[in-house]
């Protein structure tokens, strides 16, 4: 895959932090940014929206539920960018839940809440959730990319 | 965020990202405006190229608040970004969304 | 120190990934919002502008020059936000070189380049190089913040 | 970056940044101009928020380039960091700096 830039996008970030508000928009606007840098291939605004808000949504509830209300702990994120698919994962220390047993939302009764978890298995193409036996919470978000058309 | 008053329907105008950072602000000066009695609001996202699951949040409370207290809430000008989102969540059809502010407060008029 | 939204903003944020020119707008995006998240004790919009060029001169020298025209590698950058400074840190494992040597540019003759390193020292209160036995080339960039007025 | 050519002056209107991911499709920009032999250049910077010293160093090699072929290189519309950047380098003794693209027309129509 060659990106905006002319490079071989194969590579992975790995960001590591607090579970801060604060944090929020900046890793926003630099997963947006990246997301534009890779354009070409990401494809559509919509895709780049799409990848946006799923992440927003991931970041912002380790931000609120993973330490427990408002206390914060570790989170520990990469992001792959593979030729066929990028990925998402977001780490953290704390609680851990069931992500099955959270009903999805009645979009007919609209509600305060409610809508995260529901809103990245709209838009990623996988999403899995699994607690380590040492007590780290994993959560991968993986969106497929189309083909690439300009591999030249 | 901006809150005016402009012949009786305030108008909340809405930065450029309406997430976790911004919900509690908006949710704090609709209670400011039902307080004061001031609950015929427009939401003006002109400005705002992003909304989540919060902001979304957001907006549903402030709905229900505004109604409870006698007011009605409108939306002007959302992003395509957010009218999408709108349309997933069927938000679109809870919400009153004008493609501006003059539009939304035309409807309050009547 | 309190920050815009509200929480302790002793922290530290470490990002590592390759030296690609890919990352160069994310990772200056990532900065100005984290700095307009702490505008309140950072300061004026003078300061920040300054600190993202700082930021990105660093960024973009390691990208040029760390492992060589044409070549990236691993960067590791630490972000500190301490109440009384802020802290940049860039580590690779790069050639390595002498900053001292390096002339500050005349600027009675404007070149197409050579500004770098000296803004950097125009911007930041203190600019430390240090190559470890190891191998490890650090440039830590050090901002000192004006007293927390509001620490109410 | 767009360029567009008026009345016999290219006018080049950059990006949001002008650092090391914009500043090798300037210096193109500029050698495609020469190549036509179209060198007298507006540089507008009026949607460019941040410039770097890469950013300063193509305006240099672009000034440099369009005098070298009988041309000259005006750049208008500078942020208010872009200002201050070319102030502290003293880059604002070398460039001609205009508030905004009209300006700097104007001043090739002499
Ligand atoms: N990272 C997490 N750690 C612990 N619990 C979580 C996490 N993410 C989500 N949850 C749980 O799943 C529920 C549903 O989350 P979500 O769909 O994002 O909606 P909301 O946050 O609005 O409740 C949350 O109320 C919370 O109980
Ligand atoms: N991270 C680095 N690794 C190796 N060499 C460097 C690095 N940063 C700067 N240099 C050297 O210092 C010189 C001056 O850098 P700088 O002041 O940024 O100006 P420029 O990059 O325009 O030459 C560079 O030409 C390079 O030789």
């Amino acid at each position: 895959m060659k990106t905006h830039a002319g490079e071989e996008a194969d590579m992975v970030i790995r960001i590591e932090s607090q579970s801060k508000l604060l944090l929020l928009r900046p890793l926003c606007y630099f997963v947006r940014h990246l997301l534009e840098q890779l354009a070409p291939t990401v494809g559509a605004e919509d895709i780049c929206n799409n990848l946006e808000l799923a992440f927003t949504e991931a970041y912002t509830n380790i931000h609120k539920y993973a330490y427990g209300s408002g206390t914060t702990g570790t989170v520990i994120i990469h992001i792959h960018i593979r030729p066929e698919e990028l990925e998402f994962t977001f780490e953290d220390h704390g609680l851990g839940y069931e992500p099955c047993c959270v009903p999805p939302p009645n979009l007919d009764k609209p509600a305060e809440g409610g809508l995260g978890l529901w809103l990245m298995g709209e838009f990623m193409d996988e999403c899995a959730y699994t607690r380590t036996p040492e007590g780290r919470n994993i959560l991968r978000l993986i969106k497929r990319l189309p083909a690439d058309a300009d591999s030249s | 965020m901006l809150v005016q008053d402009k012949d009786g329907v305030a108008v909340i105008k809405m930065d450029e990202r309406l997430d976790m950072v911004a919900a509690p602000a908006l949710k704090e000066a609709i209670s400011e405006l039902v307080k004061a009695n001031k609950t015929n609001v427009i939401i003006d996202l002109e400005q705002t190229k992003f909304i989540d699951s919060s902001g979304c949040g957001a907006l549903v409370a402030s709905l229900r608040a505004l109604i409870k207290n006698k007011g009605d809430m409108k939306i002007a000008g959302p992003s395509h970004q957010a009218r999408s989102l709108f349309e997933l969540t069927r938000l679109h059809r809870v919400f009153e969304i004008y493609d501006d502010v003059e539009t939304a407060r035309l409807t309050f008029r009547k």
